[in-house]
């Protein structure tokens, strides 16, 4: 039963498209409507299913799914030409990264009712690039994962293209080619993985089993991991997320930086890592090397940036690259502190877009300069953006700090070098989070109010639910920490015996 | 523990509930509801630590320490937990009573303060946030719960300090308090981090029962270097102070505690004065067996302390804003706190007189020190100005404040019977005890250097004709709600010293030491003597300039036409400007302009350059299609002697 | 076997329908209603008996031993017909009014005829057990191609087009015909199975100077680098029904041409050839993806689309005969779809405007159904899931890896972004760009609509749906 | 004669061929020298049939049927030649630049 619920996750946002194709566009309401309650309807789905996860422990877990500790384990073949299974399933993780897109893509729905343009085309958009970010975290078949997860790149760019605001075509390319290029990196190197492999499956469990070749993993580790990395704007391929933000219409920007760049630390961790660990212990402590940038010097640039939306991406890169150092790590610390980075980081940025785009739609613009004392004007939008900017740097009760101090922790349990220079600074680097967090809601919502903002208007009861629940998300994380991080450890568990057992590697193999 | 610790929940509970209620609903809605709601769960707060502190006491069981409730945060590994729970010893219940007594006060106090205000609810709010964080920090059973709160209250006062956050001086203000505190926080943070890492827990049980001998022969690596962990676990306390060392204003990173006078004054009163700001102090006496065994690192605590204690107090001498003296007063009275723990080691054996001196001063300087800042928080809402120029003569208008005034400048002047005598008296010694006669030396200096502010202050507010209209005219009177607290707070500002030094010397000690203890110290009894002796000169020496029939108050408050070095210690010794330029041309002029210049223009400048580069290919693509029905017909000779060539064909 | 076995049927039916309408034109008085539908239904009769044939798995049923119908020819020729049916159904809005500023076309049922010449080269081709009926059947593909181009005789670009394409043409006729010639010096023999049986035996110097004016002349017709340039300039000259067939029918019959050639007599050489082909491959992918970065006007655009395409279906032939057959053949299926898409989407907008993509803009915001059709289109050939583009491209590379090039096959996924950044263009002016002034109104006959939506369909369910694949693939093994 | 003067012959006559087909700006020109390629080929086929023992009717079947395929190649040929020299007035390859990138 669970199971077969577990498989609508995906369906029902496909589903709700096709019911909408007779809806006239005009009727916008009416599309509001369906389409708000299947996004609803998949949340509350996927919250009962994570209880399910909770509540049942390792009693659900499906034994032919092993080493991996899957829940909802279902396998079909489907493209029997090349062996391609429909084979979904979910751990702990997975759970948490699908509640997650649940929460954003609800909450994208919401602050989309006043999207201008054809509504219906949009609100179908959505549906389908939720469906891909669901399948990517739902999916253990390399093929069925990348469908899904190149899929996105097809709804981003219609979405940034068509609804999008300023340089629109410049950001919605960036973010596309950049995207594409990095799957077309992941691409090159599955085939590789399932000829390498040699087990004529294309399962990520099946190819767990098998150690591929040396030669070969240390020319695709790298090919790979910077793939999904791409996605997860690791330098030096960041530089699609601020003009890819800054152009993307709210919930866009929502889903791309709370789950779609998710889903590159996700595979890096999941596919990369995880089948070839050998190469990870090598290759990893370079791309320690590059979170420098992301760490250290991305919230330099948030402090020169006056837009607001380039900002958030700014501090997006940079917190992105806290869970590559978590990774990087290669300690359960580490991987654990990574993965609850990646959810909280995800309703921390939604949060930041879905209230910065509230403010967008009654400012009229991101720039910084141009505002000023709004707080008194719109209380609650501006005290959701403080708890955004808040959650941000990591302040305790929220997510952000839990999972921050996972990584820190488990970072500095790694004796290499350089990760240790760099977890040492990417502490010390709180501060510059800092700086141009309060700097921003400074600027933007206190001091004095320009006259032309009198007549703004607080949040409605829909932006306020959505605040709400997003809040509640990060203090949930944030406050009791503890069950959350049990299932997680639970689901790293395999990936970090694959990785401790991976032989000591021999450099040039 | 004998005693019933669910009522320890109580104290912790009210403050949160408080800030539950009054944030989501009762502090829009109704101000007057949220006040007195506030007032109400603070008092049972309050009534629950006096009941937690009396059974401590009373039980026989102190001074010994114990874990009243723990439950798992975090867990790291196994063994390797953050937990959050209430440790119970005489330093944290000490504290607990503080800071719920303090906050009851001051929740009093600022209903007659924010009487009006448009966001009274918000205020009682944030108040009960900050009231609920200082108990967990000093509740703190581990190193991981203290950072926790730690950030907690550094949020808190953020948002107090911006309180009035239309304003644009409060906004800066606070920005700049939470950006230094968080600074010195990243310190703490690693220092918690490498800490953590090679002790393998974060307890202070576990901490303060370490041993260096244990960690001489591994070595670690630090990035820039290898060192021991001996060594490392070192520069980890220094980090971990370092935090205290932001969080208490140490000098150089003092500046953000007077500026954060801009906001409301109870505030100012409970955060900045009495009990976070203390919570540098608190840290490093926490960790005291930890500090202890650390080379040098109490030396280094003992040298920030004093210097800042001499550093504030000069400025003070010289301010003509009272919530600023008050602030360098803080300031001043904080290096004592902090100087006092680290006089405490001579060679590599420690003593204890200081650690209980500065428990016993944090004790009795939050009593004064809160009161002073309700009083210059009552001048403040009379005279609608924080300036001196424009005070005077208000002994008969506010008679009982002026009481209470008198009470609480004595007692931070250290003159017996008032309670700041007792304290500030055993740090004296304890400098002394420890050979440190330098630092003893700047010590009886600074506490003359108090008395003359502390009377200048209260001279010109008091005393004298009034300087401005509405003073003269009449319209200051004394509010209720605000003169009661401070009225109570008199109280053990009087006698709290003589009160309770029992208690401190009897049961206030750092806990098991992990280094050879010296019990046997030269006594001095002159030095009571000599302090008082200093104090009262300075008294009548500041009676003499400000209030004397003969004191020229002009000249007192003139600061325009003095020599160079007032004129430096009036401005601080510049060192808001300095703050300013170092931020404004190194951090954002420099290091983020050039962090820019390379996403702007090298990483961008990559990209566009790879994006030419194929449009030029392509360019190249294009030409070749020009038309030229030869041209095409040639390519077809050029692609078979092409393919001929490099085409791998095997001839 | 000797005798007219049932699958021979559709071959038949193709052969006389182009005879009949022809007769039909003559007899009949309405000269262009009853040749039309009669010409529909018979290409419609030709798909359904081709999907009766029941795939074998074997070597094929022969028909006076150089006839061959096996599994790769019936579904190529399902292909063929494909093509030829869309291909109608677009050029009759070319004869009902003019489009893209040109005149409307005349004589439909000649062109019908013709066009089912062509269909019926692509037939002979994939029938082929010796190199005269390969030859012929090229012919038979191509030289109504030229006719066909220059089909609109008002139209001076459209003469120039067929001018260029028949020069050239012929002259890569010539080069394959040398190429002929000297392997059948080799092998004495223009047998296949003859052949094969003498490159097994050994090469000589002889069969390489053939193989390399054989590839040139294939090169030609399959649009490689660097024999493409005359793709270009004869779509953007040809009508655009022709160039659309041009870039489906021709295009197949012409990589068929190859498959039968190497895994046929050649096989036992082939991995000899292999390094030129994966030049060949990938040169071209990245010259035809570089020419159309920046391009204005949509048949242009196409041209360097399509050489590109070629360029990719060049990786599957890197793989062992089996995957690389399956391969192609459903590369070519879902290719055809996807690229009448775009046509017919360029065709309802050429009939009110010219056919660039400044035409295009606005398309998002007037009419959604085109707009989604032709963003499907655009990323099925760009190769982006869950569209059938991208599962076409994953059988190809899957071909390429099979045998280990796996830097071939990166090279060409790597390629694949330069692909979408121009697919994007066209996206872009439909859906980011703002229309300048006025927009002209478009309007859809029931026909477009069906078809428009059909192929929408097929463009997302073809590779999705894993009964369409695993009936059409399962123990498709050669 | 032997096969390889015949071979060479026909190589000449391909080269030739190809030679006219650069030189030539004249359409008819550019025909002719496509005809000689084509010859060259067909000479190939027939003297491979002649010299080389086994099958020795099929090269000179399939040269037949190279020239038949040929003639009607030079007619479509000749038809769109004539429809363009309606068009430009002009039978110069040069001209032949309206479409271009």
């Amino acid at each position: 039963m669970e199971t077969l619920l577990f498989n609508l996750i995906w369906l029902i946002p496909l589903l709700t498209v096709i019911v909408c194709i007779p809806v006239p566009k005009t009727n916008t309401k009416l599309l509001k409507g369906i389409h708000t309650f299947s996004g609803s309807l998949v949340l509350a789905l996927v919250g009962y299913l994570t209880y399910f996860v909770y509540a049942q422990g390792s009693a659900a877990v499906h034994e032919s799914a092993a080493p991996l500790l899957l829940r909802f384990f279902t396998d079909i073949p489907w493209l029997q030409a090349f062996n391609v299974h429909y084979i979904v399933g979910a751990d702990g993780l997975n759970m948490f990264l699908l509640l997650l897109t649940a929460v954003i893509v609800w909450a994208g729905i919401l602050v989309s009712y006043n999207i201008k343009g054809n509504q219906k085309v949009f609100f179908a958009l959505i549906q389908m690039l939720a469906t891909s970010v669901y399948g990517v975290f739902m999916s253990m078949d390399l093929v069925l994962f990348f469908v899904f997860y190149e899929m996105e790149a097809l709804c981003m760019y219609l979405m940034i293209a068509g609804y999008g605001s300023g340089n629109k075509d410049y950001g919605g390319k960036k973010l596309t080619l950049t995207l594409a290029f990095g799957s077309s990196m992941i691409l090159a190197t599955l085939f590789g993985i399932y000829f390498e492999g040699g087990v004529n499956s294309w399962s990520i469990m099946e190819l767990s089993k098998v150690t591929l070749p040396m030669e070969f993993q240390m020319w695709a580790f790298p090919l790979m991991f910077m793939g999904f990395a791409v996605s997860s704007s690791l330098f030096p391929f960041h530089f699609w997320s601020p003009d890819g933000h800054a152009s993307a219409p709210t919930a866009v920007s929502m889903l791309a930086a709370g789950v779609m760049m998710k889903m590159g630390a996700y595979g890096c961790l999941r596919v990369a890592m995880f089948l070839m660990p050998e190469a990870a212990k090598i290759w990893l402590p370079y791309v320690v090397l590059l979170l420098i940038f992301n760490v250290v010097l991305g919230p330099f640039i948030a402090l020169r940036h006056k837009d607001l939306k380039y900002i958030t991406a700014y501090s997006s890169i940079s917190h992105l690259g806290l869970i590559f150092l978590g990774l990087a790590a290669l300690t359960p610390v580490g991987l654990r502190g990574a993965s609850l980075q990646m959810i909280s980081h995800g309703f921390l940025t939604g949060l930041f877009f879905a209230t910065i785009g509230m403010i967008y739609e009654r400012t009229h613009t991101r720039d910084i300069t141009q505002m000023g004392g709004i707080m008194r004007k719109i209380p609650f939008l501006g005290v959701g953006f403080v708890i955004a900017g808040f959650a941000g740097l990591g302040l305790p009760g929220f997510s952000g700090f839990v999972a921050e101090s996972n990584i820190f922790i488990g970072a500095f349990q790694q004796g290499d070098t350089i990760t240790r220079i760099v977890t040492i600074l990417a502490i010390l680097s709180i501060t510059t989070t800092a700086v141009y967090i309060l700097q921003t809601a400074n600027r933007m919502l206190h001091g004095n109010m320009p006259a032309k903002y009198e007549s703004l208007t607080d949040g409605c009861f829909r932006e306020k639910l959505v605040i709400v629940v997003l809040v509640a998300c990060l203090l949930l994380i944030g406050v009791f920490p503890g069950w959350i991080s049990d299932l997680l450890d639970q689901s790293i568990a395999p990936i970090f015996a694959k990785i401790s057992q991976a032989a000591a590697p021999v450099v040039g193999g | 523990m004998t005693n019933d610790v669910s009522i320890s929940y109580l104290i912790f509970l009210m403050p949160l509930l408080t800030f539950v209620v009054n944030g989501l609903f009762l502090g829009k809605r109704s101000a007057k509801g949220a006040a007195t709601f506030a007032i109400l769960c603070n008092g049972v707060a309050f009534a629950a630590a006096l009941f937690l502190a009396v059974g401590y006491f009373t039980s026989g069981f102190a001074p010994q320490k114990a874990v009243a409730f723990e439950m798992p945060f975090l867990k790291f590994a196994e063994g390797f937990v953050a937990n959050i729970g209430l440790l119970v010893d005489p330093l944290s219940i000490m504290m607990l009573v503080v800071v719920t007594f303090i906050a009851f006060m001051v929740n009093i106090y600022s209903v007659g303060y924010m009487r009006g205000d448009r966001a009274e609810g918000r205020f009682f709010a944030l108040l009960s946030l900050f009231s609920f964080s200082m108990l967990g920090l000093v509740a703190a059973t581990n190193l991981f719960q203290m950072f926790i709160f730690w950030e907690l209250v550094g949020v808190s006062s953020y948002l107090l300090i911006g309180f009035w956050y239309h304003k644009p001086s409060a906004v800066s203000a606070s920005k700049q308090a939470f950006i230094l505190t968080r600074f010195a926080d990243s310190f703490f943070l690693l220092g918690i981090v490498l800490v953590s890492y090679v002790a393998q827990s974060f307890d202070f049980f576990n901490l303060n029962g370490l041993t260096l001998g244990a960690f001489a022969d591994q070595t670690i690596n630090l990035g820039v270097m290898e060192v021991s962990k001996a060594t490392a676990l070192t520069i980890g306390a220094v980090l971990i102070f370092t935090g205290g060392w932001g969080k208490s204003a140490m000098f150089p990173m003092h500046i953000w505690l007077p500026n954060a006078m801009e906001g409301p004054t109870p505030v100012s009163s409970i955060i900045h004065s009495a009990t976070m700001v203390v919570a540098g102090v608190y840290l490093v006496a926490r960790l005291f067996p930890f500090f202890a065994i650390c080379g040098n690192t109490l030396t280094l605590i003992m040298w920030v302390g004093a210097f800042t204690m001499v550093f504030a107090a000069v400025i003070a001498c010289t301010q003509k804003d009272i919530k600023r003296i008050l602030a360098y007063s803080t300031l001043s009275q904080l290096g004592y706190m902090m100087f006092a723990l680290g006089t405490c080691k001579i060679g590599d054996a420690v003593f204890t007189t200081g650690w209980t001196a500065s428990t016993f001063h944090i004790f009795t300087h939050a009593f004064f020190k809160c009161s002073l800042f309700l009083i210059a928080g009552s001048l403040i809402h009379q005279v609608h100005t924080n300036d001196l120029d424009a005070m005077g003569g208000l002994r008969k208008k506010m008679p009982i404040t002026y009481v209470c005034a008198l009470i609480s400048v004595l007692a931070i002047s250290g003159i017996p019977p008032f309670s700041g005598f007792f304290s500030k008296d055993e740090i004296i010694l304890s400098a002394f005890q420890g050979h440190h006669y330098a630092v003893f030396g700047l010590a009886v200096l600074t506490s003359g250097l108090t008395t003359f502010y502390m009377f200048r202050l209260f001279f010109l507010a008091f005393h004298g004709k009034p300087r401005s209209e509405s003073v003269a005219a009449g319209h200051v009177h004394e509010d209720f709600a605000m003169t009661l607290p401070i009225a109570i707070l008199a109280v053990p500002a009087l006698l709290s010293g003589l009160l309770a030094g029992g208690l401190f010397e009897h049961y206030f000690v750092p806990g098991k030491l992990m280094v050879p203890q010296l019990l046997q110290l030269q006594e001095a009894h002159w030095i009571p003597y000599v302090a008082v002796g200093v104090a009262v000169v300075s008294l009548l020496i500041a009676w003499v300039l400000y209030a004397s029939p003969k004191a020229n108050i002009n000249r007192a408050l003139d600061d325009v036409n003095r020599s160079s070095i007032y004129k430096t210690i009036y401005h601080k010794f510049y060192f808001d400007e300095m703050y300013y330029c170092v931020v404004r041309q190194f951090v954002i002029g420099g290091i983020a302009k050039v962090a820019r210049f390379i996403q702007d223009y090298i990483v961008e400048g990559i990209v566009a350059f790879v994006v030419w580069f194929f449009h030029a290919l392509g360019r190249l693509v294009r030409t070749a299609q020009s038309g030229h029905l030869t041209f095409y017909l040639g390519t077809l000779i050029v692609g078979v002697i092409l393919w001929r060539f490099i085409g791998h064909l095997p001839f | 076997m000797y005798s007219i076995s049932n699958q021979l049927i559709p071959d038949l039916i193709l052969l006389a329908l182009p005879f009949l309408i022809l007769i039909v034109r003559l007899c009949s008085k309405r000269t262009t209603v009853m040749p039309w539908r009669i010409a529909n239904l018979g290409l419609i009769a030709t798909f359904v008996m081709l999907n009766m044939i029941p795939l074998t798995n074997s070597e094929g049923a022969f028909f006076l031993s150089n006839w061959r119908v096996d599994d790769f020819g019936v579904l190529m020729r399902e292909v063929f017909v494909l093509s030829g049916i869309l291909g109608l159904w677009l050029a009759k809005d070319y004869f009902d009014h003019g489009a893209d500023g040109k005149p409307a076309l005349m004589h439909i049922t000649e062109f019908m005829a013709t066009l089912i010449f062509a269909t019926f080269g692509g037939f002979i081709v994939v029938s082929a057990c010796d190199m005269l009926t390969l030859f012929l059947g090229l012919e038979m593909a191509t030289i109504p191609m030229y006719a066909l181009t220059a089909w609109n005789k008002r139209d001076q670009y459209g003469s120039e087009a067929a001018t260029k394409y028949i020069l050239m043409g012929s002259v890569a006729t010539a080069f394959e015909l040398f190429g002929f010639s000297y392997l059948y010096g080799f092998a004495g023999s223009i047998h296949f199975s003859q052949i094969a049986s003498a490159t097994s035996a050994g090469t000589s110097p002889l069969l390489w100077i053939a193989l390399l004016f054989i590839f040139c002349g294939i090169g030609f017709k399959l649009t490689l680098f660097p024999f493409y340039t005359w793709a270009p300039d004869v779509y953007e000259g040809a009508p655009t029904p022709v160039t659309a067939v041009l870039s489906v029918t021709s295009k197949a019959t012409a990589i068929a041409f190859l498959v039968v050639l190497l895994y046929g007599p050649l096989a036992p050489v082939q991995d000899k050839i292999v390094p030129l082909v994966a030049l060949l491959a990938c040169t071209t992918l990245f010259v035809g993806n570089l020419g159309a970065l920046k391009q204005s006007r949509l048949r242009r655009f196409m041209a360097y689309s399509s050489i590109a395409q070629a360029g990719y279906i060049m990786i599957a032939l890197l793989g062992p005969g089996y995957i690389s057959k399956t391969a192609i053949v459903y590369y070519l299926f879902v290719y055809t779809v996807a690229n009448y898409l775009a046509f017919f989407v360029f065709g309802v907008i050429g009939h009110y405007r010219p056919e660039s993509f400044n035409s295009l803009r606005g398309l998002s915001k007037q009419n959604t159904l085109l707009a989604v059709a032709l963003a499907a289109a655009m990323f099925s050939l760009a190769g982006i899931p869950p569209l059938a583009g991208f599962f076409g491209k994953f059988h190809l590379f899957f071909s390429g890896a099979t045998a280990g090039h796996y830097m071939v096959v990166a090279f060409a996924v790597l390629n694949n972004v330069l692909a979408l950044y121009y697919y994007l263009q066209v996206i872009k002016s439909a859906w980011a760009d703002e229309p300048e002034g006025e927009l002209s109104p478009i309007r859809m006959v029931k026909r477009q609509r069906f078809v428009v939506i059909a192929l929408l369909a097929a463009t997302i369910l073809l590779g999705v749906l894993p009964f369409v694949s695993n009936n059409v693939f399962t123990g498709f093994t050669f | 004669m032997t096969l390889m003067n015949c071979l060479i012959l026909a190589f000449l006559l391909f080269g030739i061929g190809v030679w006219g087909l650069i030189h030539r700006r004249h359409l008819v020109g550019m025909l002719i020298s496509m005809e000689l390629m084509l010859n060259a080929a067909n000479i190939n086929f027939i003297a491979f049939a002649y010299f080389t023992p086994g099958d020795s009717t099929s090269g000179s079947i399939f040269s037949a049927f190279v020239i038949a395929v040929t003639a009607c190649e030079m007619a479509i040929a000749l038809a769109i030649i004539v429809s363009m020299y309606r068009r430009h007035k002009s039978l110069d390859v040069e001209q032949l630049r309206d479409l271009h990138d």
